[in-house]
């Protein structure tokens, strides 16, 4: 059993649902990118999502967007994620999910990518602008290396786009809490229960929802009804208010998932 | 329109030109773009619709263009007769509104309130805010800072045209990043809104949607040439940047391998230097935008930003077909500098007393190069896909 | 062309209408004229002279020109139908070109080697220049200093073109002294000098020739009505500066007196103010650059300054054709005030995503006054002039 | 018989050419005009041109039309003019000219004009604008008031025309040395005597030259073959030059004057 299904199967015993949190690799540096998840691990964050900074972040909102352009002044790249994750995993079984666009991993070329990052030990890949009717190409590598194809889900996603992807998604269901971009939103449309429904009455995949949960509120509500709450742009801020005051930052990042993850026992 | 090429079969049903084309989309957009697609399916199917559609082009637009022979360039260069397929002469001042029209109108009919579009030179901006203002819809442009300060005159019209302009600050400030903006846009407000793609990019249905929109450009050139001539053209040229108005004349020719087709990217200091725009000639296989296509890109698939003295060509993609007619050699690629361009800027202007586009000056330059080697026999349609009026400060200030 | 008016018998050999129009210039330049006068004469009994005209403004000029039917601007006002002959359209954006590219082709015939122009707003310095470039000819514009800073596109555009853009400082320094300025320029190289005037002014044969050249647009408009509405329009409209478009739209109509004509003159501040340019309305009859016509004067007989928004209607005088119809009650003239004329700019730029030039704004604001109290069987047909890039920025700086 | 007609006699008996000297009346005040015609009689000027200043003098180079803007400042007008002539009337006999545009003269009216000026005491016209085509209307009263008509002939006109102009002029022909506007030139066209010479073969009304003339060098040459030298912009230049030196321009213009007048003698 692959570790993020291991991972919710051991918080379905607590009655949790998943904290899964994102963060941009490189933001502002690679080594603080490895702190920040040591640190996350420590404050009851399930599974990190590693983002891979990219030129052109079409779905993203500002606060990523100006992420990537951070990590992208030292030209982080693929290869050092895929180090990144080799030394958390060294020291650590938190599930790591690889998220990012397209081009940098069909640049890295795909099979080489799917063999590296199995070798590196990342568990899950998601790519945003790789929809199943594209995801072929990379896929088949990817589940020949035994890692979860993990796919997104829209509130505009029809009956048929979600038997699609449920037929090719493994892993977790990246549920996207609204037609927008990311960002961390007061409000959020809690009709997504719905949704969740119609999905979870076709399969037992795990279902997590994100884009725009920042505060336990939320992630309350979420829990109730989703197996796992998936928080970004939140945590991006706390990264770019800080500036240079690192401790203050790992403090105020520990601090607000800590506040999360209590939020996420049910 | 553009449904005449027996043989020729691309895009398939997943919008894909061999390995290019496709949607490399977010999945909130994937429910609009095959909503898009089947609308587009069905107004097709719908003679109402080319009605429509040729109703505004020969009405509102001023089509058919002329062919027009131009004796003073042919007999400057002395070798190859040139025509020039006139967009210029089309309302806004290019070939961007051929395309804009028909979207809106397949707009109006999915029942659509809202248009959005991005622009670089502020042409396909025009022309998008001009058939909002038409079809009384809102209308938001996306435009890089950076091409807002370049094209200031167009920013100026799309504003009175009632559009709302968003300067772009993200990323390189130009087209690329309007795109992305767009694109945002969209995801966000996609029930209530049409995305007017003004180029043969971005993910499916667009790259058909577009060459088909603009192939009357090449319909009517095809029907010109044989009244005047009484046989096809030996050469065609246009510039790309996205590549629509390359497209439009080229596609209804494609099947006729005699005749040599020519793209001109833009070269800007040269493809030594790494200010430029040349992405067939020079760039690399990628995915940008929503389609698998020749990009300019860095050893870590970044994608680089491009540089041009034309703002409309100023895009470090392409339309994913051109990179099918590169690879399948239907096309030739080939690149001309900024300063060439504006030479062919002044050339024309001169010469026939036709100020081009810089976009177009590309296609211009090129043309001189090759033009005096061919016989005064053999022919050459250049695609003149707008006026240079936009473009005088800039140039002036090279010149 | 322009010769199909049976009845209508103007000008008489001298170039008078009725007492308007004749040849009041210095002897230096008599023989010139006549010569001209001569030379059309001759040309026009040609028919490869028509045919060569007929040629360039297809192929190169882009005509005919749409008459596009205006739903929404119709829709919008509650009235009668309204047309727009769509003369933006046109190479170089105006009407201008139709004459120009006529009187190149008579002064290619009578092989002068230099041409020059006038210009107010530009458009005809433009549609000169062109033109010269197109038949290879030296040419030089006269504009005045104010003009060319209030429409310096149009200055980088003959430049680029490759004329000479002599700034005009004598006088009020915009189009009535630029006119002076060439008539000097004539009247000093008159042997190799062909001067192309951009309206139905000047000295006969001007007002009739230019009549004929731009008679264009009242035949096609004539065409194309019937051919949509099958019977002639109610009222044709247009802007009057020298009066060249509006006699280009009446002129083949003017024997039908059931069509009503109206010329729409430029109010400026108000014609209670000094600070307008309504020669006709608000003029009296006297004798400006070469012929007698309804000018705006003192009480000494010294011609005053004009004001408009618009530049190309900046002018003091009047066709003597016009100041004829006003007195023979053939057309009526009214007009607008600079105000009035902004907000029809903006007002046909949101509905129907045309742009017009601030001259054609004034056109647009009297429809928008008549048009609704007509009935809806009724049609207006409106000669949209031309484009209005060039007023962008003084529109903008208005609003 | 006629001031213009009788002073040509008169200049024929002493074997010398006619100067006539043009000045633009109100340049830059009429009493300041009054003074000059006066110094310009005393220094051996035969007849004077008063030129009646217009918005557009279409015909004129840059020193004429600077001198009518300034005489328009303080709108000089037709009556200005004609009130000019009376007071020069009182007190001498010498012929005058009044020269202009078209437009100040028909606002004016055209009947009205030629009675008005008869009475001040002119003795001819000349409409710079106003060729034989179109000289009818103002002609009619002009002749009816026994003033002469002049007109202009030009290297330009063909034979048709010498002959037209020849029907309708009287008192004298002026012969436009150039093509072109007016204004003092270094050199001129001596070809202009084969063109008097056709004038004088069918008609014996007195041949006058102008447009450039501004040495006494001009003055003989011109002499030598016609019946008057006219001198216009060379005097509005000293005007000019002189500003406000009011004293300095009469004697400046006097001696200059006196040298054409003397090198007019053949
Ligand atoms: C006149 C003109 N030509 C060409 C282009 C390039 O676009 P495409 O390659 O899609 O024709 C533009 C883009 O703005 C343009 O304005
Ligand atoms: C667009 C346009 N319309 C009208 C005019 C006025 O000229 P006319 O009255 O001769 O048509 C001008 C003159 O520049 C012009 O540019």
């Amino acid at each position: 059993m692959g570790r993020i299904k291991e991972k919710f199967r051991e918080l379905q015993e607590k009655n949790k649902a998943a904290l899964i949190c994102y963060i941009t690799a490189g933001d502002p540096d690679i080594e603080f990118t490895e702190q920040i998840i040591n640190c996350m691990e420590a404050s009851g964050v399930d599974m990190v999502e590693i983002g891979i900074p990219f030129s052109d972040p079409m779905a993203d909102g500002p606060v990523i967007q100006a992420a990537s352009e951070r990590a992208l002044k030292n030209s982080t790249s693929v290869s050092d994620v895929l180090s990144l994750v080799s030394r958390i995993r060294s020291s650590s079984d938190i599930p790591v999910i690889l998220f990012g666009y397209y081009n940098p991993f069909f640049s890295y070329g795909t099979e080489r990518f799917a063999h590296d990052a199995r070798e590196a030990g990342a568990d899950g890949v998601l790519v945003v602008d790789l929809p199943p009717e594209e995801a072929g190409e990379l896929g088949v590598h990817i589940e020949r290396e035994g890692l979860d194809r993990i796919f997104l889900l829209a509130p505009t996603s029809t009956e048929e786009r979600i038997e699609m992807v449920l037929e090719n998604a493994s892993g977790f269901i990246y549920m996207v809490s609204v037609t927008g971009v990311t960002g961390a939103r007061p409000d959020m449309n809690y009709d997504l229960e719905d949704l969740v429904g119609r999905i979870k009455s076709r399969s037992d995949v795990p279902v997590g929802i994100g884009f725009g949960v920042s505060s336990a509120r939320q992630a309350t509500a979420i829990a109730s009804f989703s197996d796992a709450v998936i928080v970004g742009s939140a945590l991006i801020r706390i990264i770019e208010d800080g500036g240079t005051q690192r401790q203050e930052v790992l403090e105020n990042i520990s601090s607000f998932t800590k506040e999360i993850s209590a939020a996420c026992l049910r | 329109m553009g449904g005449n090429n027996r043989k020729y079969s691309c895009p398939d049903v997943g919008g894909h030109f061999g390995e290019f084309g496709g949607r490399y989309v977010s999945e909130t957009l994937m429910p609009a773009l095959i909503e898009l697609q089947r609308a587009y399916r069905e107004a097709s199917e719908d003679k109402t619709f080319y009605e429509e559609i040729e109703y505004y082009l020969k009405q509102y637009v001023g089509r058919p263009t002329p062919l027009y022979f131009a004796r003073a360039m042919t007999e400057s260069l002395g070798g190859a007769k040139i025509y020039l397929k006139r967009e210029d002469l089309a309302h806004t001042g290019a070939h961007k509104i051929n395309n804009t029209i028909s979207q809106a109108i397949l707009c109006e009919r999915m029942g659509k309130d809202r248009i959005i579009a991005e622009t670089g030179a502020g042409q396909h901006g025009v022309a998008t805010a001009t058939v909002a203002a038409l079809m009384n819809k809102e209308c938001v442009i996306y435009m890089g800072e950076e091409d807002t300060k370049r094209q200031e005159l167009n920013v100026f019209r799309m504003k009175l045209l009632g559009a709302e302009v968003r300067p772009v600050v993200s990323g390189t400030k130009t087209l690329k990043d309007a795109m992305n903006e767009a694109m945002r846009d969209w995801i966000t407000n996609v029930r209530n809104t049409f995305y007017i793609i003004g180029s043969v990019a971005g993910p499916h249905p667009y790259p058909m949607m577009v060459r088909d929109f603009q192939s009357v450009i090449g319909h009517e050139a095809m029907e010109q040439i044989l009244a005047v001539e009484g046989k096809l053209p030996d050469t065609l040229v246009a510039c790309v940047g996205g590549g629509s108005n390359a497209m439009g004349l080229f596609f209804p020719f494609i099947e006729e391998s005699e005749v040599r087709k020519i793209g001109v990217e833009a070269a800007g200091h040269g493809l030594e230097s790494d200010l430029h725009s040349a992405t067939i000639t020079a760039g690399s296989v990628g995915v940008l935008h929503g389609s698998k296509t020749y990009l300019l890109q860095d050893e870590n698939g970044q994608v680089k930003g491009a540089h041009s003295v034309a703002a409309g060509l100023d895009y470090p993609g392409v339309g994913p077909e051109h990179s099918y007619f590169q690879d399948t050699e239907k096309v030739e690629y080939v690149s001309v500098t900024d300063k060439e361009a504006i030479s062919a800027f002044s050339f024309l202007s001169e010469v026939e007393g036709i100020i081009p586009a810089l976009e177009t000056s590309h296609a211009i330059a090129h043309v001189r190069k090759i033009a005096p080697s061919m016989s005064p026999e053999q022919t050459i349609v250049i695609c003149l896909s707008g006026r240079g009026d936009k473009d005088i400060h800039t140039a002036s200030s090279f010149m």
